[in-house]
């Protein structure tokens, strides 16, 4: 019986994304596997189920669960989808692996292997399966124009018959994939952008897309791409410069994560009150605890006269396009592993070992373990 | 002189000034023409010549020859001057602006 | 002669090559004319120690008379006088050609047919670069102020020319011609030259200078040939050759075909070509236009709708930055209704990469203008257009303008002699500050960015 | 006793506008003149009371109209504002005249001299003054973000680790002042645009922004800069051709309106159906009767698996540089009639007859007056 | 000589001068050979009717040998061989120019001592220039495989030098010469041609035989002095001068200063510069890549970080329309993952203003690259590194690549010798069609620029 | 030939082949080379004329002028025909690529 591979519909409201797409579901089954879509999950995503050929559909999430070899999701799934999956079966997706400690518990029990793409290894050769470099471009760039769209002010400048307008003025704190996709956009609408980031590497990738680096004399490359946590006193320093460039902008986007911890706390209340009337901050970091004080994931609250807005599933807000991506990346992760249509996991390959949460009944990655305490 | 080699000469010439001001950017057509009637002031030269072998006791010779004298000088003369002043304007710090 | 002259003449002719080649390029033209001018001084000097030489008093009377007269008019006179003087320097070479020639007529002595043609010939041309140069001077200096024509003046032209053959064989074939035949020969000489010159506007002397400069080259080489002294070849016929292609290129970069200016007369159409330019769009090339911006202090770039038409933003933003790197300021002037809609230029010059603070709107620039060495206008009409203070009955009275009329040269790029969104004519084009530049403005712009490349060394 | 300008609050839901702006109240304070200026009016465009120096504050939009000479609004005024307004005032601002009988019948019985700045007449001169255009660039600006923000896919391409997204293809009817610049920004962004509008000179604008022209052979250049109505036939030949463009493209933005007429419907529900699934449509003509059928003002609806957006008070969205604009317009146009502050209006002078609405008790625009019927 | 000849000789020179301009210019290049190939049979065929000749049929035959040998080994030769043939060839003119000398020294006949020594400076560089030929030949060909070097070489060659001057001073001074003398000169002569170009590598050679292609014009002009024939001085001395010339060029275009070619072995590391070099990298000037892409059917150029950080795009695109109007075909290649961010490499191309019909991915384009003349890498690394291919211990192994390395040329736009983002060494660059054109993108690309629009006529 | 004209003649010779190829592009430096190669080919010319005038008795001078003049035709000859398989490549429809 070849392999089945599952794809059960998201079920965290507001998430409109699908961890496969219709010609994806061709290349597994170019492989030899077959795939069960649960009936209607594309919608959000603008996919009707008759685009996809070929493929069974179920009524529920908990059919395509109990029956597929290989679950795929966007989202980690509800415990109930979870307990519905077969023992020894294999779950891949985006599954938050810092902060779910019940979630590994149950996938621990239930012996299934579970592949969480945030602990991806991010060598040169996995770049194609690296979901957050994918899903943070689609972030970056939606964080732009959400900054644009609630602006008060043109992005710009504008001569126009009566007087000119000048550009506005527009700060990015960090610098990753999603910073610097935001400072590209922003800069397209045609802003005048400075931008921020610890890692003193990216002040060359700042000024590569024709932006202003603020330089704040902190730096924190930490390993493997990610930035490591400041110190108190790193931080002060940093917030009394960047104060400054903060007090003068017209539109501020964070962008500053640090994988599996609360993220840092860059832009104080009082930062935020010294900002010009009208101003707006897009807090990409709200829903990992906010770049910026008083900002709340899934709202756009007035502070003074300041729109501090936290975007949650931002990706979602380009459904179409972020499924694509994603749907890809999971597809070249998973085939290398599919061989004559059956599944040939090899845990000698550095990127699958690497983001394999648990397996055999074990919490295999050490990090997630230290953190979660299990 | 031999003729033949009198012909090489014109045609060598000729060659040489073509080719050594081909590319000249419009601004110095008129300093460069200038020059060029300053080095043909060299006929100063040939009147020299003609005026120091001249019968001192014919006056139609020494008149011509005084003329010519006269106005090789003139040529080389004012020739240089011109020349020389049209093109301190092209001293970096100095505007020049009008060129036609 | 002795080797010792001939080697300085042959050292003087080395240098007044490189003295030329150092002309043609901007940054070494100041060296070029010194160095020839230390030759100058080097031939002159050994040339006091040919053999044989006499009349010394005269000599150096005339040269300090004709060298002193000129040097001093030459100092004095104002820059913008400058052309009719080279006009008149220029022929007083080929007067002295002339009178070489005819020095060597009156001494007789033989020099064989062929020496004696090229004498022949060279007296002609110096004769003829005489006159025509004196005629040339007088017009430029206002002293002869209309244009001069003969009712059948080809005809007088080539009967002149015909005569002068004629004459000139006389010479040549004779043995020791009479004086009558000779001086009949030079005044025919000199009176083609005036004629040939009389019909010729203000507009187009230059060119006509340029080709009697290349006239006197030729004579001067040709006596140089009758006298034995290769020198006086090598300077005269480089000179004739490069004088001839700076002829052409003048010509070609007034956009005036020489056979135009010179045969002009036949047409009909001939007095004061340059007087009816006046007050008419005055067209330049795209070298000059590269010229008069690489060189200036300041230049304000104005595009209007034209650029956006082309999509010329990039090129433009090309040629600025290419400016600047030679050491001109370079801002751009945005009108507020430039182009179709509100921004339309902004959006361009951004595409372009033009970082804001080199755009300016019309309150922060309209006072720069009188600064300005040049205002490039490209594709841009009706908010340039002078009318709008002015003219009360049309319809773009009251819209504030772009002063570029202030500046001390317009560039206008456009494409041919289409009005803007208004349909009014405009009256900055017929400014006398101002210049055209047609042609498309991608490619023309295009054109001007070779040529400021070419511009440096 | 100097001339009294008056701004009242906006008091139609949703308009974040004002009529003035502090620097423009220096300059009319410059001309003589005194400012009084609703308290709290300019909120919503993020001025305080604190920012406009030595103005007059009055507690309600009636005490402003009772005392002041002039009025500037940026909608029109309420009844019960009109109705406050002294007997011969002023009062300048978008008053709406094609559809506002009763609003005109009041401006005459009470005498009141109105100016509506839409009737301006779109010469040279006036073109610092024309508010139409200035708001028109607001909103195309903000109907290209909302197009952006609102499609599921990215508007540049985007070739990531995975794949290439191409761009996405953007089309635009109508190339009026809104429709340009909706141009240029959906450019900016990075979409394919293709444009349409029924006047012919317009081919060669649009392509001065680097877009394609959708030629369907239809002409109806009509006089003074704006559109004339279509023939039927028209219709069908432009429609016809115009469906193919919109079956392919990802998102439509219409800003085809014909001033003083219900806006043309130009896409029928027909070539919606066969629009991409995943399609926005941005409709700024959908307050005058909308371009787009199914359009509905105020709100986003979907029509199968397009979403059609019918945005209202578009300018607003922006309200600072909208103000700005706004403001300024009015002051040019007010300014020249102040004199040592005075108010002096000149008849003669064109630009401000053209766009009096009511003077003296008379409808004063014959457009207007054959349209309402007055 | 009669006058006819002269004349004809006369008009050789003229159009050798004028094939030897069209040869400059790649329009004109091909006219300009066959210009200068029907002079050549005018002068050969009016030389028979020189007053007085004899030997005619010895003279018919060693024409036929000597013109046919010649004539058949240039047109079998394979393409990749003709460097050494242009070094035979010239060895010969050498060796024909030395064959003179001596043959007027066998015949006596006093020229006066200026003409005898030109006539042996003269054999000395023809002489010099015919073994050097043939040694250059022989290295070429692969005759002679090894750079050889004597033990003290420049002392040798210092001592040769000064004996062949003094032998010819012999020559000069003493009526007659014993023959002796002479052939001893000679055979000094041809060792120090051969000795001063052993030891230099395979890779300088072009440089070299230019050298001695200049070498052969000056003994042929000075030759021609000694005939009195102004056509062989003519043309002997402008292909002096020229070769010269050319010969900077091309050292300055291989950034080899001459002086380090040909006396590298006084440095001490003389052998085999050329094999050194070999799996090494190798520049190459603006002007080359220029000429190479100009000329080129298919160009895709792959950006990278590097053109991020330089901000070339503007550039990158001015150069690819230049080429397209040129009638090249230009696309741009954008790996998934150059540059730092996904989408860079879009979203500078879109500000340049590139089409996105000539943007292609990966997927799409690897597959051209084969068909493709000249791939052109611009501040790319890792997203080019075949190592990606092949070494399972790289980082990037696995990483799919732009297999530009299959490209015809590649042409590699970077600043210096920094590694990509992964830090590794790139195995690209050392391949046999790889260049490095070194310089930030923005201002290398400029130059480039200038050069493609130079190669228009 | 008198040595003063030949000196000028030398002189502007020079200049102008060095001016003639002032601007060349590198994908022209060998066919260039090639094609001045052969230029001096006419030094066949000379050899003819010194071989025509070699004493028909004197071996020695046959066989030196025998030399001179193969040598010179292969010059010639050879120049031409590399440098015209060079150029053929600059036909605009065939691929050039390979400049080195
Ligand atoms: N900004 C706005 O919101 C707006 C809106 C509507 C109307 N307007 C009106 O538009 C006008 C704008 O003025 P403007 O000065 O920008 O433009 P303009 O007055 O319309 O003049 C444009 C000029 O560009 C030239 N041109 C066209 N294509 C060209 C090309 N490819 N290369 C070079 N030149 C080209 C045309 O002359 P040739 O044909 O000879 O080349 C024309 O004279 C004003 O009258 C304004 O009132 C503005
Ligand atoms: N796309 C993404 O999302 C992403 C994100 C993170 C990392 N990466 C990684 O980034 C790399 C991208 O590869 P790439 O080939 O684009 O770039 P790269 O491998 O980083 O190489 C860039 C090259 O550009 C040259 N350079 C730098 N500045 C230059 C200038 N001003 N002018 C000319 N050359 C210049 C450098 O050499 P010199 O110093 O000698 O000039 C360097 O070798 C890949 O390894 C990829 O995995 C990509
Ligand atoms: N090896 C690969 O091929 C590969 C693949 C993807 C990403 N990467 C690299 O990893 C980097 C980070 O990727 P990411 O986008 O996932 O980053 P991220 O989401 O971990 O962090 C976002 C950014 O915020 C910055 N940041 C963290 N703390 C900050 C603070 N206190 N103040 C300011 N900035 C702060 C970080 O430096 C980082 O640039 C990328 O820029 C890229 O270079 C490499
Ligand atoms: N004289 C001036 O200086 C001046 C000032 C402002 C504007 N204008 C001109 O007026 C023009 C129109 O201005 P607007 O933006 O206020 O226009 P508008 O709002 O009246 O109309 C918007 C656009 O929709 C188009 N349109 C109408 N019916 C259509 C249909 N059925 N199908 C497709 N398109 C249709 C119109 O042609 C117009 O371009 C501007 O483009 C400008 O050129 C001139």
């Amino acid at each position: 019986m070849p392999l089945l591979i599952g794809v059960p519909a998201e079920t965290i409201p507001g998430e409109r994304r699908l961890s496969v797409m219709p010609d994806v579901v061709k290349k597994y089954q170019g492989l030899g596997a077959q795939v069960v879509i649960q009936s209607g999950s594309g919608q959000s995503a603008h996919l009707r189920d008759e685009m996809f050929a070929d493929v069974q559909f179920a009524s529920s999430g908990a059919e395509v669960c109990s029956t597929a070899d290989v679950v795929l999701c966007v989202q980690p799934p509800s415990p109930e989808l979870i307990a519905a999956m077969k023992p020894g079966s294999v779950l891949i997706g985006m599954l938050q692996p810092w902060s779910g400690a019940e979630r590994a518990q149950q996938l621990m029990d239930k012996q299934i292997t579970s592949f969480a793409m945030e602990l991806l290894p991010r060598i040169s050769r996995a770049q194609s399966m690296d979901v957050l470099s994918s899903q943070g471009a689609v972030a970056g760039y939606e964080c732009a124009l959400i900054a644009a769209d609630h602006s008060p002010k043109f992005f710009p400048m504008l001569t126009y018959a009566a007087g000119t307008i000048r550009p506005a003025k527009v700060l990015v704190i960090g610098a990753g994939v999603a910073g610097l996709q935001a400072i590209a956009t922003a800069r397209r609408i045609g802003a005048m952008i400075e931008a921020y980031d610890v890692r003193p590497e990216t002040r060359e990738q700042i000024e590569s897309l024709g932006a202003k680096f603020v330089d704040t004399g902190v730096t924190a490359a930490g390993t493997g791409g990610y930035a490591r946590e400041l110190t108190d006193e790193e931080k002060a320093k940093q917030a009394e410069r960047l104060a400054k460039a903060v007090a003068q902008c017209d539109a501020l986007i964070t962008t500053a994560a640090i994988p599996g911890k609360r993220a840092p706390r860059i832009i104080t209340a009082d930062m935020v009150a010294r900002m010009k009337p009208g101003a707006v901050i897009v807090d990409m970091a709200a829903e990992s605890g906010g770049n910026v004080e008083g900002s709340v994931a899934g709202e756009k609250v007035w502070v003074g006269d300041v729109l501090v807005i936290g975007p949650t599933h931002i990706a979602s807000r380009m459904p179409v396009h972020a499924s694509e991506m994603y749907a890809k990346n999971l597809y070249n992760f998973l085939s290398p592993f599919i061989k004559d249509g059956a599944l040939a996991l090899d845990w000698e390959d550095e990127v699958m070992a690497g983001c394999c949460l648990t397996h055999a009944g074990e919490l295999r990655h050490a990090g997630v373990k230290q953190v979660l305490g299990l | 002189m031999e003729g033949i080699s009198a012909l090489y000469i014109f045609m060598l010439a000729a060659f040489t000034g073509y080719e050594v001001i081909s590319r000249v950017p419009v601004i110095l057509h008129t300093p460069l023409m200038s020059g060029s009637n300053f080095v043909h002031g060299v006929v100063l030269v040939g009147a020299m010549v003609v005026l120091g072998h001249a019968d001192p006791a014919d006056p139609a010779q020494l008149a011509i020859g005084f003329v010519a004298v006269f106005l090789g000088a003139a040529n080389a003369a004012g020739g240089y001057v011109v020349t020389e002043r049209m093109l301190a304007m092209f001293k970096r710090d100095t505007k020049a602006g009008g060129a036609k | 002669m002795s080797g010792v002259i001939q080697l300085v003449y042959f050292a003087v002719a080395v240098v007044f090559i490189l003295g030329l080649k150092a002309m043609s390029s901007p940054v070494t033209a100041r060296k070029g004319i010194v160095w020839a001018g230390y030759a100058m001084i080097a031939a002159t000097l050994v040339t006091f120690y040919t053999p044989g030489m006499q009349n010394y008093g005269l000599m150096i009377t005339a040269i300090v008379l004709g060298g002193g007269v000129a040097w001093w008019s030459g100092r004095v006179v104002k820059m913008t006088d400058m052309p009719q003087m080279v006009a008149i320097y220029n022929g007083m070479g080929g007067g002295a050609a002339a009178a070489i020639a005819a020095l060597e007529f009156a001494r007789g002595g033989s020099h064989g047919a062929i020496a004696t043609t090229l004498a022949v010939l060279g007296a002609l041309i110096g004769s003829v670069a005489f006159s025509g140069s004196c005629i040339a001077f007088a017009k430029l200096q206002g002293i002869m102020t209309k244009a001069w024509r003969l009712p059948a003046q080809n005809m007088v032209n080539l009967g002149l020319a015909a005569l002068a053959v004629v004459l000139g064989l006389v010479i040549v074939v004779v043995e020791t011609p009479p004086s009558a035949i000779v001086i009949a020969f030079f005044i025919v000489a000199l009176a083609l030259g005036a004629i040939l010159t009389s019909p010729i506007g203000g507009a187009d002397m230059p060119v006509v200078i340029s080709l009697l400069n290349a006239f006197t080259g030729l004579a001067v080489g040709l006596e140089g040939y009758v006298l034995g002294n290769p020198a006086l070849i090598v300077a005269g016929i480089v000179v004739g050759a490069s004088g001839t292609l700076l002829t052409q290129l003048m010509a070609k970069a007034m956009n005036r075909p020489i056979r135009n200016i010179i045969f002009t007369p036949i047409t009909g159409e001939a007095a004061g070509g340059g007087e009816a330019i006046e007050g008419s769009m005055k067209e330049l090339s795209a070298l000059d236009a590269a010229s008069v911006m690489r060189y200036a202090g300041k230049v304000i770039i104005v595009p209007g709708y034209g650029m956006a038409v082309a999509g010329a933003q990039h090129k433009v933003w090309e040629m600025a930055q290419l400016l600047e790197e030679g050491g001109v300021e370079v801002v751009f002037a945005i009108h507020p209704v430039a182009g179709r809609m509100p921004g339309h230029m902004n959006v361009l010059l951004a595409e372009a990469g033009v970082p804001y603070d080199k755009i300016f709107d019309l309150e922060e620039i309209n006072a720069d203008f009188p600064q300005a060495d040049v205002a490039l206008v490209i594709g841009a009409n009706d908010v340039v257009n002078p009318v709008a203070r002015t003219d009360k009955s049309s319809p773009i009275y009251g819209m504030p303008i772009l002063n570029v009329d202030m500046a001390h040269n317009v560039i206008v790029v456009k494409r041919g002699q289409g009005a803007g969104y208004s349909g009014i004519e405009n009256a900055l084009f017929y400014k006398d500050n101002c210049r055209m530049l047609y042609g498309s403005a991608q490619q023309i712009i295009g054109e001007v960015i070779t040529h400021v490349k070419a511009l440096e060394v």
